[in-house]
């Protein structure tokens, strides 16, 4: 297994998922010539040439909306947005033409499309440019979410993602980008709509997606070193679809459940995963379910408060002792 | 700078209807009596169909929109008509006369409406979302503008799989206005995409006139000029006219793989939809002089019968036959069963409607 | 007390607010000359004329950045959007512009602009036409959402949103508009951020917004009359503010919860609610809080069937019946 | 349709820099001798102070996007020197000379970079966001395109309370393919409003050439046609150029109340934002030939130097001042506080940040 970073396992994925299938064309603004903003489609024009790799002017609505056009007659579009919150300027694309045109046409039609992206905070751009989709994206349903938190979900979830034949958004993360982790070198795939146990443990779950299942993993390390507590994090990985059974077979076992997510905390993925957990496993828990979010404000622009805004090691530490009070 | 003259229904389409000039047109000269008769039987049967509707309606079998495209049956039919294999439409919800126009059939048609099983949609569309894509026909979309774009990516497909094809995206005169349609238009002609942007004009969106809504040049086609594409007006009361000049811009999009904008300026003789009053915003003596004196289905008829293609008689026959079609159909739709409660989540996502030893993904998808 | 309709309630608070202030504007597509898609604003072209009430063009992201650009420097603009729905293309001016720009500008400037129409399903009209988010514009901090259920919270809650300085989401349902009830004849507002509690209990609280509050209080009346139950339907009236003391202070009385909205459930508002009830009153639980909301489907058109897959009286009931049992 | 000869950037905007043709502009010749001196002195300064920026940039002190001004003075300055009190701006993110004409300060200016609470927006905002609504100006937008519909309702609101003002929206050349934008257009004209667009052409959108991103006529401006709007090119190397049109869009806003689109032709020296590795879509040569040849600090300084207005030793003053209260406002920026955690919560809604007897408001707007 070689080790890759997760800008590098995203770029395989599209790699080899340009290779198996001709219909697969990568899009967005800046993704051909200029290499990506983010070098995540780094040599991928001079690879496959400008036919599959395709510049796109400042057109959200316009090249997503052609993208799922495309998608109709068969082409599997591999979409970037630049960030994830410039969706919502292609927002009625996003949601009602790919989410909802299969269901309106009683299953005459899919969208075999991908649209991927950063969406997180935490790199000093400001509220407009640190949005985070992913709770009120998946809240329709004739969309899939995904939110890799490692180069091997990373790589396994965009792969899955392709080959899919519904919409999948794939929510990456910037400060990710140069993580690094071991990657396997034959094909392979994550599965959509399985967690992943990202570390076992008796006395608490928490249950995260995205970076906020690593800093959970470092918390969790303090939590058994500093004060003996023993943690299992679960990560999503999948939001929509939602791996059920994996949280609930965890909170069994511990009892008790953190939620971490970056999103904001109105009405965000950890609201729907704890109303869950108190519906299908209410008389299996000695706490009330506490959830560690970003601070509720518009992203702030100050590096320095941003990181206090966001989920950090010792707030989820924090938190996880008073859910085992 | 002075505004130019507003040609958007200029008086001229008023006068009544004479011999066509673009008779002689060579796609219409080059149609034989066949293909003349069952063009008109289209015209006819959208007509009849879209009457029907009407009825059913006024029983209270339909509670949403109804939106009828009576009136602009030559736009649709002239255009599509001309279509080939590789050709792709998609419209807004004023979309039935595209659907029977790439040849749904009105049972489907009217069961969609009243929200059966059996219409095309198994009654998960309605009136807004017809679709056809075996037919090549993308829908019918509600949300004004949005086939724009999708319609790109018809092209852009079509284009991409190296085939000699083209995409139709119609709308009316109040969608140019939307922000999609100004990023479908660049994006159309930066790529050289083999697209028609048909602006179906009937002079109003909803209850607001053309000149209340839109700042333009004269037409609205000329915006296309912007975009360094190419644009025409027709006169779409008469389908010869319409076939003529769509002829054109589809070779250029099959030849040249270049992108065209038309405005065909029609007329609605209902409301925008079965909800609107129509009292607000247009002279009743508007409607009566569109009708009398501009019909396209009449003024289609007239032609056929001076060409001698077609006899009153004939033509009887057809309009019966329509009708008799069109009061199948409603019977056809009242017989239907609806979909059930467990319908209603099925066709949400492809991979669950098609589970196979296959299938990859897992989890809850379906929530409660 | 004049007995008028929901309609009549926000045309009336309409009215009295553009006499009383002369920043106020309407604006909207059809609002004027047409005198509203769904006759909200009839008569008000003739009584105010074309500089207070005003036609759009079919350009949400347009005329709404507009609007929102004009309450910058101090206009009072109340939008129409005919349908909720159509925020889709509006998105971005919706949370971005009006959203943020306060907290971008670190207080500098503020949005004093509502934006009004229907966000329902129940009406035959489809998927794109069927959404309802409340849950994920309030999930944006920046961002006021409210939710009438009745003629008298209509009228006052849409005069306190006019005259709130920041931006309120007032969001109708189509189905309400000939409800009629009591409206009182001297000025009033219903405060943002106050629940009302629609009907005393003391078995079980129901928790709705907007038409769900008349769907449960009808399964209420049933409860009662056939099961013996006693329920209190607390209305949330605001979701963002959220009255979280009142809907606390039931759970505390009646130690169960039911949770009825029209919103599809993934995220939905209560699943927020659930949160803060189990987070709150977790010891005060005798029962996992159960929800009602919409099937999870994009919304069917099938009338019946839409009828089927919205919350009605018998699934509240039969739903209220297992959170007794 | 033939594509027509591409205006963008034209040659002949790279020949040397000879005096200006518009010197003689009555905007231009009315100045006095003071106010000249003061127009140069504020380009100058903007220049300073963004190359001052670059180093705080690679001092690690901002972490997130810095998109200079550098070799765009003169579209600020020159629209700007001419705004009266009713006159409004607004722009993207590209924003920092539009703050410094309008007479921000160096120190809030620099602060905002760094994030402090002495910031402009107080650290929450940052470089994209600058705002100073006391002096017109209305930010520093970061979504592309986002400020042309709330420009065009700034105009509105100068319109609706009678004023005789305007506003200004600029944008860059990737910008004008945005959906808001087009709306904006048809707003703005559809309603005769005192508006005039901005576009400053530098010729890429990021590493997209302009030819790469939009399918036009020639010119960008000149969209504005499909909108009945009027429009003008403008060599955004020449302030008085700059001035002497934008004081014809200007006179149309407050006269006629009619909108304008403005395509100014200037050039970006730096990368997009300081991300920009800036090896992949345009020559060094290029750079350089702008840099050398078509300056507009420079042609300014030359301009005046002819003129007699300027000596060498008071522009050499004038630059050292600037370098010093650049300079100066970096201390500052380093020497002040961040926002508080506290701080964090606050500012989101008017009525919180303002809470008194009156507020009716309640309930929990801060969630955990
Ligand atoms: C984005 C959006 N805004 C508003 C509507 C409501 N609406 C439906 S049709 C229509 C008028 C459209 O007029 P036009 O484009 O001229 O087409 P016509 O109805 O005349 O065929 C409006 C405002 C919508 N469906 N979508
Ligand atoms: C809606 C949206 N899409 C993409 C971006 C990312 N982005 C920021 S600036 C930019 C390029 C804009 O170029 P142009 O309009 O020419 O302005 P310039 O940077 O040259 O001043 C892009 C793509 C954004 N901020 N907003
Ligand atoms: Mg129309
Ligand atoms: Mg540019």
């Amino acid at each position: 297994m070689a080790v890759i970073s997760y800008r590098e396992a995203l770029r395989a994925a599209m790699r080899e998922e340009l290779k198996r299938d001709d219909k697969v064309v990568i899009m967005g603004e800046e993704v051909a010539q200029f290499n990506g903003a983010y070098k995540v489609t780094e040599g991928l024009l001079k690879e496959f040439g400008p036919k599959r790799i395709v510049d796109t002017p400042i057109s959200e609505a316009g090249f997503i909306g052609l993208g799922i056009g495309a998608s109709m007659l068969g082409i599997r579009p591999v979409m970037e947005l630049m960030f994830w919150s410039f969706s919502y300027v292609a927002f009625d694309q996003i949601v009602n033409n790919a989410g909802n045109i299969r269901y309106m046409s009683g299953g005459l039609i899919n969208c075999p499309i991908v649209i991927r992206g950063p969406a997180n905070g935490g790199t000093n751009v400001g509220a407009t440019h640190s949005h985070t989709p992913e709770a009120i994206l998946a809240s329709h349903p004739g969309i899939k979410v995904v939110c890799p938190a490692t180069p091997y979900d990373a790589k396994g979830l965009l792969k899955a993602a392709i080959r899919d034949n519904d919409p999948v958004y794939v929510m990456e993360n910037t400060i990710l980008y140069n993580d690094k982790g071991e990657v396997p070198d034959e094909d392979y795939i994550v599965p959509l709509g399985v967690a992943d146990v990202k570390r076992e443990g008796t006395d608490l779950t928490i249950v995260a997606h995205g970076r906020a299942v690593i800093t959970s993993l470092k918390a969790a390390e303090i939590l058994e070193k500093e004060h003996g507590v023993s943690v299992e994090v679960v990560d999503l990985r999948s939001i929509r679809p939602l791996d059920e059974e994996t949280i609930l077979a965890s909170v069994r076992k511990t009892h008790r459940a953190l939620l971490v997510e970056e999103n904001k905390p109105f009405c965000g993925v950890d609201a729907q995963v704890a109303y869950l957990i108190q519906s299908k496993a209410f008389d299996e828990l000695d706490a009330p379910i506490h959830r560690v979010s970003s601070i509720d404000a518009p992203q702030i622009y100050c590096k320095r408060m941003e990181d206090q805004q966001l989920p950090d090691v010792n707030r989820v530490v924090r938190e996880a002792l008073k859910v085992l009070a | 700078m002075a505004k130019p003259a507003v040609l958007t229904h200029p008086e001229s389409l008023k006068r009544p209807a004479g011999p066509s000039e673009y008779a002689k047109d060579p796609v219409n000269a080059s149609m034989s009596k066949a293909e003349k008769i069952a063009l008109y039987t289209k015209m006819a049967r959208i007509r009849h169909f879209e009457q029907r509707c009407i009825r059913i309606y006024q029983q209270g079998k339909i509670g949403g929109f109804l939106h009828l495209y009576v009136g602009q049956e030559a736009v649709a039919a002239g255009t599509i008509s001309l279509l080939g294999k590789h050709d792709h439409i998609i419209t807004g919800y004023r979309d039935h006369g595209h659907g029977l126009m790439v040849g749904m059939g009105m049972n489907e048609c009217m069961a969609e409406l009243t929200g059966r099983v059996t219409g095309c949609s198994q009654g998960k569309g309605g009136s807004m979302h017809y679709f056809a894509p075996d037919k090549n026909y993308w829908g019918g979309h509600g949300i004004v503008g949005g086939q724009a774009p999708l319609g790109t990516g018809l092209a852009y497909a079509v284009k991409y799989m190296g085939l000699k094809g083209s995409c139709l995206a119609y709308m009316g005169d109040g969608a140019v206005n939307q922000g999609a349609v100004h990023e479908a238009y660049n994006l159309a002609s930066l790529w050289d995409l083999p697209m028609i942007f048909v602006v179906e004009n009937n002079g109003y969106s909803m209850g607001t006139s053309q000149e209340r809504s839109t700042a333009h040049p004269g037409c609205l086609a000329k915006r296309a000029e912007g975009y360094n594409m190419a644009w025409d007006v027709i006169n779409g009361h008469d389908v010869y006219e319409v076939r003529a000049k769509t002829a054109l811009a589809l070779k250029r999009a099959h030849e040249e793989s270049k992108p065209t904008v038309l405005e065909i300026f029609t007329y609605r003789y209902f409301g925008h939809s079965m909800a609107d009053p129509d009292k607000t915003y247009r002279d009743k003596e508007e409607i009566k002089e569109y009708r009398e004196k501009k019909d396209p289905v009449l003024a289609f008829e007239q032609e056929l019968l001076r060409e001698k293609v077609l006899t009153p008689e004939l033509s009887l026959q057809i309009n019966e036959a329509a009708m008799a079609e069109a009061d199948k159909a409603a019977v056809f739709a009242d017989e239907s069963p609806d979909p059930t409660v467990a319908d209603i989540t099925k066709h949400i996502y492809w991979e669950e409607d098609n589970r196979g030893p296959d299938t990859t993904s897992r989890g809850t998808i379906i929530f409660e």
